[in-house]
């Protein structure tokens, strides 16, 4: 339990990175203190929201007391808790990562808007209305395009430059669906909209809008044209970030939709994003496996296991909440062994100057840490047991032979066994003995425990797969328009 | 009998801890700390079978000892300790004990010693997982981690073959675990629990699923068919000969194999029920393929010259033993391929831990090398020719008693064309196991041996020479003392007892 | 005078499938004989050039002596058939240790007989358990009464057996004349396996109360599969120049039955000991399922000879 | 027809403008500016559908002021970010994919 009182907590979740990321611009030494320390105390006051929230179940807040629709209502259960607490611990597993990682001049440019963007996460997981969702995916692209920008490499440049339009395209849309919505109802409240009926016509339109929207965003193929690039070439552990938790928030925005306002909508589309989730897996991976480069192949493994959040889609409809836990399960997993992924990638980057694959011999064999967090994190990657992507993919499996959809059983099947190739095409490294070209760099302690340590954090959400469906059970947020019921 | 339960609780967790502290602080450990390394490595073994002695003791007094973990909604990790699990354990701790002591002597001075014990001490703990796992989704758990810990063991010379090998390796487990995952889920969706009890969990499933249980029986048989080398899926076992002596010794006597042979005994009887399957009509076909593999392995050893080759071919004939004395439903046949479970292992981890020494020792890889090299190496050769004498079933080596089991078993179901696979497989032994002894006794040797070193104390370091006396005396002895309280043979016969023939 | 020997049972129960010991008249008869043609052979053995490697020759010896005793001596067939087995391979490793690999190809053909026989040996008593589950010769013996019955391949696998070993025995004739001296050395310690592990078993698995009469009938069965097996084995054993082998083998199977006529009363001791059992014999082993048997002996001779080929000479 | 639905059509027909140019102009300036195009359209149709009853809902007013808030940082970025790639690459324009 932390010691501010729980009806300010979620505004210091959003204040706190906020004040952080403006001292971080104004002071000229010290950046990385201030910004450890920040994320640090977000992840303790979100561990304070978690025991409140199991203590009293879910609760809104209204920030200075006005209360919707003009003012901003903040809510919390289960769902956005667990974001939250994911957001919490990679942040700060990629601080500790950044603090050593960048130099004084590039820490000028990454703190502020790290901490910008941790802040829009929080804000976005903490509302609940369409619009507060709007301005906040705003702010979180912007942050992002900014970070990745930020190493000024022209393909850097190139592919900011290209995500930038992508997201700014996606949340032009989602405001229009947004825009029709408030016409037929006359507010942005989710639930509100989800109990009002609304002509069938606008509510195609606004939904399709909206969707098209966020899946720009949350690059489901063929809309990830822009990842790869992006992920790939902004410095390690903006990628993490990037990888880990940016693209998450389009998806987490779309799952609300889902299930409070286009319930009967979203039905109807689950096939057709269950085929693109599943082309996604399948394609992504294969990609991957041709990639030359580490950090490309990390980056379209992502692509590969954004689609598995997609491909699970058509089971909810008969799956219910735990189809859904499933789901969310692999966001985390990904979440954690993603970023481990992506550092350890940077570890080898820093230390051989390169990430041609082929050369990776030897490199490295003299970073066991390194080593040990690329395995581990892979092994939750190719969802082997114990680890959350275990935990997920055997929950899914499991809902899809229940109820006989054999095709995706298999694509997760073969997702899993293409995970393994690229894996172990990254991990075989580690055994070869060949020649290290060129003359490495001494990488710093905290770079080489940081991703070790979320890598272990993706593990150990295998033996904890029945506490976080507990936590996110709470408030039932996966039953449409529970949220008048506290 | 009455034991503490927190006790006979906590006894699985450190059973498996034993091995799995050690080699985690082992991984931290710097290459030069060559004493505390072996110094941690004894420690956990020594506690390993300290461990076990407690357990058999226990368990021969009919304790339990079970430990539960919530890890999926409704399917919990269960550790739990039954006689057929300890004859799995024991073997393997003894085993385990003797390799750790065989490797220190083997890589003396060879680089990335540390990751190597670490990812043996995390391949035994896998080892042990898989023994005592008490539902099938624990047993893939284990089975997929010590395929994990046992890759970078396979591709430790780090050689280009060494990673082809590793690939194959690779690409036919994670095959397998694949099989075992779809089975395992399928049942799960079926049955809605992956317990092993005794006679089985599926057994009062309506008819109508009775299709759908044998494509489960080929899916799980499939995946742990991967490990035990059956006919179509053995590639990958002579390719890893690649692998250091004592990890080849590992693969085939103590680890992998043996537990792709363990978990095709615990589904045959503990998900399907010896009676069930049998009413399934999977059994026969099982037994065909465990015939054709004892056959096929037998004659691909005739050809190879060289001797890890030959003894993995070998292998791949042998492990057959076990399930096909799983497959003639019947409780003789059952004693036989249990006790073949441990008479396997003593006897291939002894030819492996003699092959070693003649490569490490002369440098000899091939059989076409090896005239007379029992005059320069009595002991580790008088070592071999028990063990394949063993092999060949010659009494009173332990192999007899395995082939006179199965034999016996093969009669009482009256499946009488098992006779002759096991007649043919024994004069095959005879035809690739002899002609290595007459080079080694009988022939002059051919000048000087590839690359010889000498040791001032015996014909080879003496770490070297141990275990391998060890494990063939056990050999002989598992034979010549079969009717000893406590034998394999008589475990087994617990076992068969306890679990397949109480109602 | 021979009944009138002691008799001594020792139970061994944690060996093997828990076995004992017996030594009766029969079993001092027969321990006596060995002792005598086995200590014929270590002086052989000691005579012969193998001063390099005499203590392997000693170990050896001591080793198969060892087998034959506990073959001789045991209740049960587990001890026996581990005494069968350690002898056979013990005597043709002091073989081969004697005559160096210059006899390579002898020696393979005589272990191929060896084995071929042992197996033989195994089935039976297998089978013989399954029906009696027990491992005492009583039990089997009755096991045998029953399964021996008419047209039974027990009897079949008997013979080769027996065949078999005797033929171990007779190989060396052909090849004699190119052994080194005192050669009915070597035959002795090949005899003692005969005994031991070809005729033994008929003793103790064949009901013994039957009428005398037929007795060289049956040991002519015998006699006969051994002596196939041997002509065949030795064509493969000469290779190439067939025909003046042929003729040396002759003539060295004249010279071989002068120097083992001492050896031949010995027999004769033992072979009116076992002329009671053998009616039982005539009556199996005079039957087609006789003929059967030596036709599938040859069979698999030849193909072992085949198979053999390709050993190292 | 209704002014308030004559302007929600002008604003969806804006939205579309922009989105054709975006997806045209290879050029990135167009390209932002199709953007911001898109955006007027979006808040045109916010304010006009506000209007739904007789007395105007301020909501709507709001969120457009917000919106443009966003929008005009957004631009912002966005000019700056061309600035620097007409800077590295020498050609406003997204040539390759930056995934070599």
């Amino acid at each position: 339990m932390s010691i501010v009182s729980p009806l300010v907590q979620p505004v210091l979740l959003i204040a706190l990175p906020l004040v952080g990321s403006i001292m971080a611009f104004l002071l000229s030494s010290r950046r990385a203190t201030v910004g450890v320390a920040v994320v640090a105390g977000n992840l303790g006051l979100v561990g304070g929201l978690i025991g409140r929230l199991c203590a009293t179940g879910p609760w809104q807040h209204s920030v200075g007391g006005w209360g919707a629709p003009l003012g901003i209502d903040l809510y919390l259960d289960g769902l956005s808790a667990t974001m939250l607490a994911m957001t919490a611990l990679v942040s700060l597993g990629i601080s500790a990562y950044s603090a050593a990682y960048f130099s004084a001049t590039a820490a000028r440019h990454f703190w502020p808007l790290w901490l910008l963007l941790l802040a829009a996460m929080n804000a976005l997981f903490l509302s609940r209305d369409l619009f507060n969702l709007y301005v906040t995916l705003e702010l979180v692209g912007i942050a992002a395009v900014a970070l990745t920008a930020m190493r000024g490499q022209r393909d850097a440049l190139v592919a900011a430059m290209r995500y930038l339009l992508t997201t700014l395209l996606g949340s032009m849309s989602y405001l229009l669906g947004v825009a029709l919505l408030y016409h037929s109802v006359g507010s942005v409240d989710m639930v509100l909209i989800g109990e009002t009926p609304v002509p069938p016509p606008v509510a195609a339109a606004a939904f399709a809008l909206m969707a098209v929207g966020l899946l720009l965003k949350t690059a489901l193929f063929p809309f990830h044209f822009w990842l790869p690039g992006a992920h790939s070439s902004a410095s390690a552990p903006v990628s993490a970030a990037l990888s880990a938790l940016v693209v998450k928030v389009g998806f987490y925005i779309l799952l609300r939709l889902w299930i409070e306002v286009f319930p009967a909508l979203a039905d109807e589309i689950a096939g057709l994003l269950g085929f693109l989730g599943g082309v996604a897996v399948l394609w992504g991976s294969l990609q991957a496996i041709l990639q030359q480069r580490a950090k490309m192949l990390v980056a379209y493994s992502t692509v590969a296991q954004l689609g598995y959040f997609f491909l699970a889609l058509p089971l909810v409809a008969a799956g219910g909440s735990r189809v859904w836990g499933a789901i969310v399960l692999l966001v985390l997993a990904h979440a954690l062994a993603k970023a481990a992924m992506f550092m350890a990638a940077g570890n080898l980057l820093a230390f051989a100057g390169h990430d041609r694959i082929r050369d990776l011999d030897r490199v490295v064999q003299r970073m066991p840490l390194t080593a040990a967090a690329l395995g581990l994190a892979g092994v939750s990657i190719m969802g082997l047991p114990p680890s959350g992507g275990f935990s997920g993919k055997w929950l899914l499996l499991q809902a899809s032979l229940e109820q006989g959809n054999w095709p995706i059983a298999l694509v997760l099947l073969l997702g899993g066994v293409l995970a393994a190739v690229y894996v172990f095409k990254l991990l075989e490294h580690i055994f070869t003995s060949g020649t290290p070209t060129g003359e490495p760099r001494a990488v710093a302690r905290t770079m080489e425990w940081a991703p070790l340590m979320l890598a272990i954090g993706a593990i150990a959400l295998g033996f904890l797969t029945t506490t976080v469906l507990d936590l996110l059970a709470v408030g039932e947020p996966f039953v449409p328009g529970r949220r008048d019921d506290y | 009998m009455i034991i503490n339960p927190a006790f006979s609780a906590t006894l699985p967790v450190a059973l498996v801890a034993s091995s799995l502290l050690p080699g985690l602080i082992i991984f931290a450990l710097a290459e030069e700390s060559v004493r505390l390394r072996t110094a941690l490595n004894l420690l956990g073994a020594l506690s390993k079978l300290l461990l076990v002695a407690l357990m058999l003791w226990g368990v021969y007094h009919e304790a339990a000892f079970e430990t539960r973990f919530e890890l999926l909604p409704g399917l919990p990790l269960v550790l739990r300790a039954d006689a057929l699990s300890l004859l799995f354990i024991t073997l393997s701790a003894q085993l385990w004990f003797l390799t750790t002591i065989y490797a220190v002597g083997y890589l003396e001075g060879s680089p990335h010693r540390s990751r190597f014990f670490g990812f043996f001490s995390l391949c035994v703990t896998a080892t042990v997982g898989v023994a005592m796992a008490g539902n099938l989704l624990t047993f893939i758990l284990f089975y997929e981690m010590l395929t994990l810990s046992t890759y970078p063991l396979v591709v430790h010379r780090g050689t280009a073959v060494a990673r082809r090998a590793g690939e194959a390796y690779l690409l036919y487990t994670v095959l397998g675990g694949v099989l075992l995952l779809l089975g395992a889920v399928w049942l799960y969706t079926l049955t809605g629990t992956l317990a092993f009890r005794p006679q089985g969990v599926v057994g009062d499933l309506d008819a109508r699923h009775h299709t759908s249980l044998i494509i489960i029986f080929v899916l799980l048989i499939g995946g742990l068919g991967v490990k035990a080398a059956l006919l179509p899926l053995h590639g990958w076992l002579p390719k890893a000969m690649v692998a250091p002596a004592p990890v080849s010794a590992l693969l085939h006597a103590v680890a992998v194999v043996k537990a792709g042979a363990f978990g095709i005994v615990r589904v045959v009887y503990d998900i399907f029920g010896i009676q069930f399957a049998a009413t399934l009509g999977v059994m026969m076909p099982l037994a065909w393929l465990a015939s054709a593999t004892i056959i096929y392995g037998s004659v691909r050893a005739l050809f190879q010259d060289d001797l890890k080759r030959r003894l993995a071919y070998s292998t791949v004939s042998q492990v057959s033993y076990i399930a096909l004395g799983v497959a003639l439903v019947g409780p003789l046949a059952s004693v036989g391929g249990l006790v073949h479970l441990v008479h396997q292992g003593l006897m291939k981890i002894t030819l492996f831990f003699c092959a070693g020494n003649l490569a490490e020792t002369l440098g000899i890889h091939k059989i076409s090398e090896m005239n007379g090299v029992a005059r320069r190496m009595p002991w580790t050769m008088t070592a071999f020719t028990v063990a394949s004498l063993g092999m060949i079933g010659v009494p009173p080596i332990a192999g007899f008693i395995s082939k006179w089991y199965l034999s016996l078993g093969a009669m009482e179901v009256g499946a009488d064309w098992v006779l002759l696979v096991l007649a043919g497989s024994s004069a095959l032994n005879a035809l690739y196991f002899l002609p290595i002894l007459y080079r080694a006794w009988f022939l002059e040797p051919a000048g000087d041996w590839p690359q010889e070193r000498h040791y001032p104390r015996a014909e080879t370091s003496l770490a070297l020479l141990i275990p391998p006396v060890i494990t063939a005396t056990l050999a002989l002895a598992a034979g010549l003392l079969a009717s000893v309280p406590a034998s394999p043979q008589e475990w087994a016969k617990l076992v068969v007892l306890r679990e397949f023939l109480d109602p | 005078m021979i009944a009138s020997l002691p008799t001594f049972h020792w139970p061994l129960n944690a060996v093997l499938l828990g076995s004992g010991a017996t030594a009766g008249p029969l079993e001092w008869m027969l321990l006596g004989a060995l002792a005598v043609l086995w200590l014929v052979f270590g002086l052989w053995l000691l005579r012969s050039h193998t001063s390099a490697r005499r203590g392997l020759t000693v170990a050896l010896h001591a080793i198969a002596g060892l087998g034959l005793a506990a073959a001789a001596l045991a209740s049960d067939a587990a001890l026996f058939y581990s005494g069968v087995t350690l002898a056979g391979y013990g005597t043709v490793a002091l073989l081969l240790v004697a005559h160096g690999p210059g006899r390579a190809r002898t020696a393979a053909v005589q272990v191929l007989l060896m084995v071929l026989g042992d197996l033989a040996l195994f089935e039976i008593l297998v089978s013989l358990y399954s029906q009696a589950f027990s491992v005492q010769f009583g039990d089997l013996r009755a096991a045998y009464a029953v399964k021996g019955q008419g047209l039974s391949l027990i009897s079949a696998l008997l013979v080769i057996t027996a065949g078999s070993k005797v033929a171990m025995l007779l190989l060396l004739i052909p090849a004699t004349d190119r052994l080194p001296s005192w050669r009915p050395g070597a035959a002795s310690g090949l005899l003692c396996v005969a005994l031991v592990s070809g005729v033994l078993p008929m003793v103790r698995l064949v009901d013994p109360l039957l009428s005398s009469e037929s007795a060289r009938y049956s040991l002519l069965a015998s006699a006969a599969a051994a002596v196939f097996l041997c002509l065949l084995s030795a064509l493969c054993v000469l290779g190439k120049s067939r025909l003046d082998a042929a003729v040396r083998r002759v003539s060295a199977l004249a010279s071989l039955s002068v120097a083992t006529g001492v050896r031949g009363l010995a027999m004769l001791a033992v072979a009116r000991r076992l002329a009671p059992l053998s009616s039982a014999l005539e009556q199996r082993m005079l039957s087609w399922p006789f003929a059967v048997a030596a036709a599938a002996t040859l069979a698999l001779a030849l193909v072992l000879a085949v198979a053999f080929g390709g050993l190292p000479a | 027809m209704t002014p308030a639905q004559l302007y929600a059509l002008v604003g969806i027909g804006l939205f579309f403008v922009g989105l054709y140019a975006l997806g045209v102009r290879r050029h990135l300036l167009p390209r932002i500016l199709a953007l911001n195009i898109m955006g007027s359209g979006v808040f045109v149709v916010l304010v006009a559908l506000a209007r739904r009853s007789s007395e105007v809902d301020p909501v709507p007013h709001a969120m457009v002021i917000t919106g443009i808030v966003v929008a005009v940082s957004a631009t912002a970025l966005a000019l700056r970010l061309m600035l620097r790639v007409a800077h590295a690459t020498g050609s406003a324009q997204l040539t390759d994919t930056g995934d070599d």
